[in-house]
């Protein structure tokens, strides 16, 4: 039908959306279901780099961590490199779907519900590792305060306890976010399809018909949620940076660890939502919904955080140098002058460096040069953490012990594996539920008025 | 949010409009008229409805609160009890040190506050109608539905309302 | 020197006790001594083994014979209770010192002592099956509980013996609560290093 | 540990399992059988002197070199689980070396011979009965007709003259044969004295200690009574320390604690002796024939020959004669080139004009030494011309001790028929004919008088590991079985014949009960008499014959090629036994495997790098092994370590490394000379990774091991108002009230801990470590390993950094790397510090890492889930992590039964440390209850304390202001690793103690 749609006051013209909201339902109801072969080989792809994983594990199991490329006093590597890695992926969903709804910013609209579910997705890998890396796999539940014979209880003292409950509340509020901002969508789509997948979306969407009571109550109930997730957020990545600003070991017991690893965190976060949706909306031809204005805001987003993370890394070297302290000086001349210079060098240059391309426009609203951004700072990112956990411990207070760590195939297979089940969950994702969130798009689509306002004709 | 399947359905008027404004004139003449537990439906949460139903503001955020007080307590209260109920002594600091235990405080705060709040909507959202009431899938889609529970008798009335205010479709809805 | 000595000394140790028991070992003399009911002095003759508790050992040894009925001091044969961190379990010898002259009241008593010399001519020890058997990262100094809870202390953990026929798991040792309970009633240390090391 | 599969055979409880077997040995193998239902077996007959649970104690001498240490052997439920030293022993005073504690491994080696074999006609080695090989070994000795040769590697003792009367009864010859036998210092105490005997030396009298070439901490003599003494000398006790210069072109272990090195040129060490000699005896007013036989031996030519210049020659002569009394040590490997035998005479005759003979020299000693080479040389030729129809190899190894180049295996094809009683499938062994496995030290009755005064016996601890016979009671079943000549040796027994041999030693000391002489000496484990005072020695009319030539060296490679004994595996019989291999050699940490030391300059000279592999070539072979860049080393001279490449010896030794000797010539003349050959050396290009447990050998000013100068040592100094002193303290920071106010709250802190079971007064442990006293030696190490089951992790994982040692000896460099200022070595033993503040503490989740009520930084294996943060976070990097299975693969049967049944082996995942020995806390602990009393100091202390041969280790109750380590505490040269970290750490070093450098 002839669409005659006019801006809206708050909102950027690159918004116009000019579907009607039958459009948009049928759209995005029209991602689900039937499956392309690429994305079959996509799927096929994630599934097989999830099973190397879940091998590796196994013989990891059976032998001990030892195959793992742990050279002591090395005892942190590529595992809980990759578990941070993924805890920060986590931060930008959040941060686009909770922060910046309460700063009612509209151009989240489109973008938040594939970044939650990358949120979720991504914690759901984090917590694998806090299993896979410890020496005794099957008793990684004395972590968690449950009543035994034995009458004791874990130590509330320890970062890794506050990393247990931060985790698995980011885990479950995060899911608990998305399937709640899921339930008018699935009823939306369950009022679109037939026979058996009526029926399952029909129990997904428990009941949900949108009455004025169940929008009064949902909608209170979405922006708690929001004003809970949004300090979860800030805090999950302070405690897992205070696993090391706690310690003594130099260069992690810095006191900027928190907010430094945040804006990390969301960075490496913005970086894989860049990764995600760039095909994903051709994959998925919502291109219409997702545009231009959407990336330009995000590369804002990364260019911010890239900067902090700038900031902070120069910050680093000149505390350690200003502190005086010997300890400190040698770990950061190691970091990019050591034996592990390439590590730190890729960190600074993937971060710092890259991300300061976007301060150019031509560039921010260019996909493929966002694209390769984002995958670079993917890497950089990766790197970071390893830099931060590998290259400091390789070098601190004995000498004697100094050494250098070179990852195995362990390393690597765990590694794969993570980004397979991750995947895997995803692309499941993506095509059983509703990716763009239809009605808060609705909700943005002038409202059709008998008297003249707007609406057809 | 799931809501029970009643055996008997509610009788009335169940009425969809295309235009926000029909649907707004429509509810303002039926409160006039003094009908009340008017159901809405609309695919996404609209000012003007609310406004002209204009209901008292949620109570879920009394939950919330409620959640979040019991999750910081749960915290430190776990954490506290636990460390002198088998006291051992670590990097020699005192056997509760307090501090520590803000993170697990403060992740249980966040933790039960939200869990309680989504409780709290299903809860909320359960009560209500205790009767069927019709339904449309395009309600879903891009129309506004508004059910009139009435009883037989004045279904004419009611029906002729919605159709001057402009519903573009009306249905009855026997018991 | 020490060794000959100790073993004259355990020889005529043995000898006495067995004398006494050679009496004892008698059923009239053990009716004499069984005062009805009350005091169950006399250990029941046990037809079907099968139904006993615990594991089927090579030789049935009646705890509830030897313990019970005869009143043999536990560290008569768990020699070294009081002074070791393992209780130590008698040697063939032992066991010797009082079969020579004892052999058995009823029919299968007789057997199973015979199975007893059998062994010993054979110079062949009786491969006894474990049945207290605490986790490897667990010490359990046995002097030190005997030193503060006295020599008859055994029952708290591994239950009235003395009682029975075939010696079962009267406790769950392996469950650190049971260890933890005493301890906090008779506040003892607690300390984990105080037993895992 | 809650998952050591039951199969795994190496849990305590096993131990129970095998409580009977009248003595355990025999058993205990069936013990460790893989039955799931754990089995309780009963001793038949009860030894009364065994109480299980309780460790018995033996009184031994060990056996692994010709010193003749006592040893204490413990023993639980039949069986030994540890050598320690005994203390009533003259010659080691309760202290013990790494290769002695080894034997251990010796005795449950999995290489060992189990039963007497029999070449067939197949030419394999088969197992046969012990009548059998009995008759066989009978049978050929008769039909020899006297054209028998022994060669044996006994010791003096009853033994070896059963051995001596045997053969000549057989009319065959003999020949006692210990590698590095000390050959050139007997020949010059013939020279110089006219004695041929080795004394003793006095390293605790001595004020100066001059050492040319001498590895007396290593090998020389008697190295762990020479450690003790030279601790003494050297440690700072009573204000003093003697000065040590060191004179050769390599820093062995001995060299690195030397307070100034002459790196002179190899072989010219005689010249530097003579002319201090000269410069003492003109000081001195020596007899005019010395002084004329000194006279030409000025500094100046001492100069030229050596290269270190004239006036520090002179500087360090004038210190010498200012000493008194002072020592001169001279030979061992060091020092073993052609010219060996003219250096020790110079060194002599420097002892006898700085009146040291008699002193610190003392002759009547009488140690201990074998025949010599000379007669290895001799019985060569016998077997060239066929004298030999039977040669009997016993404990010896030529075959893989001499240089291929002396021919031995050729010359042993050469004897018809060859017998071998060795505990091992040794290189020489395996070209026997007859096989004949003789009983392990442990195993068996004998003794030995390793010097005079001294005669310490063995007895047997156990029932003997596998079938195996004393090699005394071989002999004499032979005897029995030949008879003829040999059937005058009635004894049933070689028990028999020693109790007889000890009741004529009653009878010759005229002591009544020779029964009750027998037990005391049982007990006490030897007859040990005072030391014979020292014998009045005069000069030989030969003594002013001493001379230098300048050294010679075969081929025209372009560096000297020094081989020398490994301070581990010495001349290579240690090379089966797990710990000798991973406890890492102490010069330069390298475990597992051969290497090539070069210089710094010849490295720069080469372009090599650490690990990069090097071809030497001398004119008798060449080999190749990977580089190490050692700062102590002579620009002239490349070194290797003898004791790898092993051909056979088991699956420990074998095909391990190269053997350095492949590149000797046959041995010319008294002795074999290690020092004799150039070496062409060159790149291969290859490169292979050091398995070293070495990390930065730097300490970038970080105060690891701390050291002050003698002066402010003697002003009483701490090391930070040393420095200030030196002028290059670091300024405070804070202001004397914040420091004060930082005090006061960490102080606050510490006290707000003490609650619950922690505010019971218990003892407090601590140790402190003098580092003044500390040699590297390690010997710590090895107790450690072998008291608390810590495994042999190999060298794939040492390669990744992943050792066990839960005690390491930190090997320090100071100073540049220039060659005019070589580097000295600073050694530290670093283990669990045991903070009060420990940061491993709070950062475990489960408490698996916490602090006990006494004071311990606990580690509950079984708790720990293996998260590693402990050890990330301890900046002592004195925490380890069981990456494998070690629990099963580091104890090969029947390695396993050496295992300590105190302590739990950790298995698969869980973090480990340093305990200070809690097991022996608790035993100690029990006793005392039972007795009703508080534990004594000194009452028991941990293994590494025990075993350190110079007493630098002190452990005790530090809440006990009477103890000793409180009061060496209280020394102001103490000091805390990383202090500044307020980690309120258990331990206190005390910082070494340095002469000024000169010159």
């Amino acid at each position: 039908m002839a669409v005659v749609a006019r801006p809206l006051p708050d909102r950027a013209p690159e918004l116009e959306i000019t579907q009607t909201q039958a459009d948009v339902t049928r759209d995005v109801v029209g991602t689900l279901g039937r499956a392309s072969t690429g994305y079959l080989l996509l799927l096929g792809g994630a599934v097989g780099l999830f099973l190397v994983g879940l091998l590796t594990f196994l013989i990891l199991v059976k032998d001990g961590l030892g195959h793992a490329g742990y050279n002591p006093p090395i005892f942190w590597a590529v595992f809980i490199t990759t578990f941070v890695f993924w805890i920060g992926i986590g931060h930008a969903g959040t941060l686009i779907s909770a922060i910046l709804f309460l700063f009612r910013s509209p151009w989240r609209t489109a973008v938040y519900r594939s970044t939650e579910a990358m949120t979720v997705f991504a914690v759901m890998t984090a917590a694998l590792f806090p299993i896979i890396h410890i020496g005794r796999q099957w008793v990684f539940y004395w972590l968690l305060p449950y009543p035994n014979q034995r009458w004791l209880w874990p130590n509330f003292k320890s970062p890794l306890l506050w990393d247990v409950f931060a985790i698995s509340t980011y885990f479950t509020v995060s899911s608990v976010f998305l399937v709640f901002g899921l339930i008018p969508d699935v009823a939306a789509v369950r009022d679109k399809v037939t026979g058996w997948r009526r029926t399952v979306y029909t129990l997904a969407s428990v009941g949900w018909q949108g009455t004025d009571n169940q929008w009064r109550h949902y909608t209170r109930a979405y922006l708690y949620l929001a004003a809970l997730a949004t300090p979860l957020v800030l805090s999950v990545h302070s405690v897992v940076s205070w696993d090391f600003a706690v310690s003594i070991v130099p260069a992690w017991h810095g006191t900027i660890f928190a907010p430094y690893f945040v804006a990390g965190a969301i960075y490496s976060g913005l970086g894989m939502v860049l990764t995600l949706i760039i095909p994903l909306r051709r994959a998925l031809g919502i291109e219409q919904m997702i545009t231009k204005y959407h990336f330009d805001n995000l590369a804002k987003l990364t260019l911010l955080t890239g900067s902090i993370l700038f900031y902070s890394y120069s910050m680093e070297y000149f505390v350690a140098w200003y502190s005086g302290n010997t300890f400190e000086q040698t770990t950061f001349f190691r970091r990019p002058f050591g034996s592990m210079w390439w590590a730190g060098w890729t960190m600074i240059i993937c971060n710092a460096f890259v991300s300061q391309l976007l301060w150019f426009r031509k560039i921010r609203t260019n996909l493929t040069a966002l694209f390769v951004i984002s995958i670079f700072i993917n890497i950089g990112m990766w790197f970071e953490r390893f830099v931060i956990i590998v290259s400091s411990l390789s070098n601190d207070y004995i000498p004697w012990a100094w050494s250098d760590m070179n990852p195995t195939w362990a390393d690597w297979g765990i590694l794969a594996g993570s980004f397979g089940w991750f995947g895997m969950w995803f692309l499941l994702f993506a095509k059983s539920f509703p990716i763009v969130a239809i009605q808060e798009i609705k909700e943005m689509i002038p409202m059709p008025r008998k008297r003249g306002g707007g609406g057809h004709h | 949010m799931a809501r029970p399947k009643p055996t008997r359905r509610q009788p009335g008027v169940l009425a969809s409009f295309i235009h926000v404004d029909a649907a707004v004139d429509a509810i303002r003449a039926l409160r006039a008229r003094g009908h009340r537990n008017l159901v809405v439906y609309t695919a996404f949460p609209n000012h003007e409805i609310e406004e002209a139903l204009d209901q008292p503001v949620s109570m879920v955020r009394l939950f919330t609160l409620i959640g979040g007080l019991t999750g910081c307590a749960a915290g430190f209260g776990m954490t506290i009890w636990m460390s002198f109920d088998w006291p051992l002594l670590v990097g020699g600091k005192t056997m509760s040190s307090v501090p520590a235990y803000v993170a697990i405080a403060f992740e249980l705060t966040v933790l039960l506050g939200a869990l309680i709040t989504v409780a709290a909507v299903a809860c909320l959202t359960l009560l209500g109608q205790k009767r069927r009431v019709a339904y449309d899938p395009q309600f879903s889609d891009d129309r506004i539905g508004l059910f009139v529970p009435s009883g037989s008798d004045q279904l004419g009335p009611v029906e002729q309302l919605l159709r001057s205010a402009g519903a573009v479709e009306v249905r009855h809805e026997a018991a | 020197m020490m060794r000959t000595l100790a073993f004259v000394l355990g020889g005529a140790g043995a000898a006495g006790l067995a004398a006494v028991l050679a009496f004892g070992g008698s059923p009239s003399a053990a009716q004499q001594q069984a005062t009805p009911a009350a005091d169950s002095a006399t250990a029941p003759a046990i037809i079907d083994t099968g139904s006993l508790k615990g594991p089927r050992q090579p030789i049935f040894f009646r705890h509830d014979i030897h313990a019970g009925q005869f009143k043999i001091q536990c560290q008569y044969c768990h020699y070294s209770v009081a002074v070791s961190t393992e209780p130590g379990i008698p040697s063939m010898q032992t066991c010797m010192g009082c079969h020579l002259v004892v052999s058995g009241s009823d029919s299968s008593a007789k057997t199973e002592i015979k199975k007893v010399r059998d062994a010993w001519n054979a110079k062949q020890p009786v491969e006894w099956v474990r049945v207290h058997f605490l986790a490897r990262h667990a010490h359990f100094p046995h002097q030190r509980h005997i030193k503060a809870l006295g020599p008859s202390a055994c029952t708290t953990c591994h239950g009235e013996v003395a009682r029975m026929p075939q010696v079962f798991k009267a406790n769950n040792i392996n469950n650190m609560g049971f260890c933890i309970t005493c301890h906090l009633e008779r506040k003892v240390s607690r300390d984990c290093s105080v037993c895992h090391y | 540990m809650s998952d050591v599969s039951p199969e795994s055979g190496m849990d305590r409880r096993k131990f129970l399992t095998v409580l009977g077997a009248s003595g355990g040995g025999a058993l205990a193998l069936s013990g460790c059988s893989t039955s799931r239902v754990e089995k309780l077996v009963p001793y038949l007959v009860q030894s009364e002197d065994q109480i299980p649970g309780v460790a018995t104690w033996y009184a031994s001498t060990c056996t692994e070199c010709a010193a003749g240490c006592g040893v204490h052997v413990r023993t639980r439920e039949g069986r030994a689980v540890k050598l320690e030293g005994n203390p009533e022993h003259p010659v080691n005073r309760g202290k013990l070396c790494s290769r002695g504690q080894a034997s251990l491994q010796g005795l449950y080696n999995p290489g060992r011979v189990k039963a007497p074999m029999a070449r067939g006609a197949d030419g394999r080695l088969a197992e046969i009965t012990w009548d059998d090989a009995i008759a066989r070994l009978a049978g050929k000795l008769t039909a020899a007709g006297g054209k028998v040769a022994v060669l044996s590697g006994a010791g003096r003792g009853t033994f070896s003259e059963l051995l001596a009367d045997w053969t000549s009864a057989l009319g065959g010859r003999l020949d006692r044969w210990e590698p590095f036998d000390h050959e050139p210092l007997r020949a010059a105490n013939r020279q110089v004295f006219g004695l041929d005997q080795l004394p003793a030396h006095d390293f605790a009298g001595a004020k100066y200690i001059l050492s040319f070439g001498a590895d007396f901490l290593e090998t020389w003599l008697s190295p762990t009574e020479n450690q003790r003494g030279f601790a003494e000398a050297h440690g700072f006790a009573g204000g003093d320390v003697a000065k040590f210069v060191h004179v050769g072109p390599r820093r062995d272990l001995t060299g690195l604690n030397a307070d100034e090195w002459m790196a002179v040129r190899p072989g010219t060490e005689a010249a530097v002796a003579l002319a201090i000699a000269n410069v003492v005896a003109a000081a001195r007013g020596a007899p005019a024939a010395l002084a004329g036989a000194l006279g030409n031996y000025t500094p100046a030519m001492a100069a030229q020959e050596t290269g270190i210049p004239a006036e520090r020659i002179e500087r360090i002569a004038r210190e010498f004669a200012a000493a008194r009394p002072s020592l001169a040590v001279a030979g061992g490997v060091g020092a073993q080139h052609a010219g060996a035998t003219e250096l020790c005479a110079a060194v002599n005759l420097l002892n006898y004009v700085a009146g040291n003979v008699g002193r610190t020299v003392r002759f009547g000693a009488d140690l201990a030494a074998g025949d010599g080479f000379r007669g290895l040389t001799q019985l060569g030729t016998a077997m060239d011309d066929g004298q030999v129809a039977v040669l009997l190899v016993h404990e010896a190894n030529p075959v893989y001790a001499l240089p291929k180049a002396a021919g031995f295996a050729a010359r042993l094809k050469k004897v018809p028929f060859k017998v071998a009683i060795s505990p091992f499938l040794d290189e020489t062994a395996a070209l026997c004919d007859l096989l004949l496995p003789p009983h392990h030290a442990l195993e068996r009755w004998d003794d030995a008088a390793p010097r005079a005064g001294v005669r310490s016996l063995m007895q047997p601890v156990m029932e003997p590991v596998f079938d195996t016979r004393a090699a005394g009671d071989i002999l004499l079943a032979t005897a029995k079985k030949a008879g003829g000549a040999l059937a005058k040796f009635s004894a049933t027994t070689w028990e028999a014949h020693l109790r007889g041999r000890w009741q004529a030693l009653a009878a010759e000391r005229k002591e009544a009960d020779a029964d009750a002489f027998w037990r005391a000496a049982l007990q006490r484990g030897g007859v040990f008499d005072e030391p014979p005072a020292p014998v009045e020695v005069s000069l030989a009319p030969t003594a002013a014959q001493v001379s230098y030539t300048r050294p010679a060296f075969e081929g025209n490679g372009a560096y000297v090629f020094a081989a020398y004994p490994h301070a581990m595996l010495h001349d290579g019989r240690g090379a089966n036994k797990p710990w000798l291999l991973e406890v890492a050699d102490p010069v330069t940490k390298i475990t597992w495997n051969s290497w090539v030391e070069v210089g710094p300059e010849a490295a720069r000279a080469l372009n090599v790098r650490n690990g990069e592999i090097l071809r030497l070539t001398s004119p008798h072979g060449s080999l190749e092994a990977p580089a190490y860049i050692h700062p102590g080393l002579h620009p002239d001279v490349v070194a290797m370590p003898l004791g790898f490449g092993h051909t056979e010896y088991g699956a420990f030794a074998q095909g391990r490394g190269v053997n350095a000797l492949d590149l000797l010539g046959a041995p010319a003349g008294e002795f074999v000379a290690y020092l004799s050959t150039r070496v062409a050396v060159e790149k291969t290009g290859g490169y292979r990774k050091l398995a070293s447990i070495e990390g930065t050998p730097r300490q970038l000013g970080r105060g690891i091991a701390e050291a002050i100068p003698l002066a402010a040592a003697r002003q009483g100094l701490t090391v930070a108002e040393a420095y200030l002193e030196e002028g290059h303290g670091e300024h405070e920071v804070n202001t004397p009230l914040e420091v004060a106010a930082l005090k006061g709250w960490s102080e606050k802190q510490f006290q707000m801990t003490r609650k619950g079971d922690y505010r019971r007064d218990l003892p407090q442990w601590g140790m402190a470590i003098d580092l003044a006293r500390c040699t590297g030696c390690q010997a710590c190490v090895t107790a450690c390993y072998a008291e608390n089951n810590i495994p042999t992790v190999g060298e794939y994982d040492i390669l990744k950094g992943r050792e066990m040692t839960w005690i390491r000896i930190e090997r320090y460099w100071e100073g540049s790397e220039a060659p005019d200022a070589p580097p000295s070595a600073r050694f530290v033993p670093m283990l669990c510090q045991h903070c009060a503040n420990a940061p491993c503490e709070p950062v475990c989740p489960v408490y698996a890492a916490y602090h006990t009520a006494d004071g311990l930084n606990g580690q509950v294996y079984n708790r720990c889930v293996g998260t590693r943060y402990c050890a990330n976070n301890c900046p002592y990097k004195v925490r380890y992590f069981n990456w494998y299975k070690y629990n099963e693969i580091a104890w090969p049967e029947p390695l396993q039964l050496q295992l300590n049944p105190d302590v739990t082996v950790r298995a698969r995942g869980v973090m480990e440390k340093c305990t200070f020995c809690i097991q022996r806390i608790r035993g100690a602990q029990n006793t005392a209850r039972l007795e009703d009393r508080p534990i004594r100091d000194g009452e028991f202390t941990t293994a590494c304390a025990q075993a350190c041969p110079s007493d630098a280790i002190v452990f005790g109750n530090i809440a006990d202001p009477d103890s000793r380590v409180v009061a060496i505490k209280q020394n102001p040269r103490g000091y805390r690793v990383l202090e500044d970290l307020n980690t309120r750490s258990a331990i206190t070093y005390l910082a070494k103690v340095l002469h000024p450098v000169e010159g």
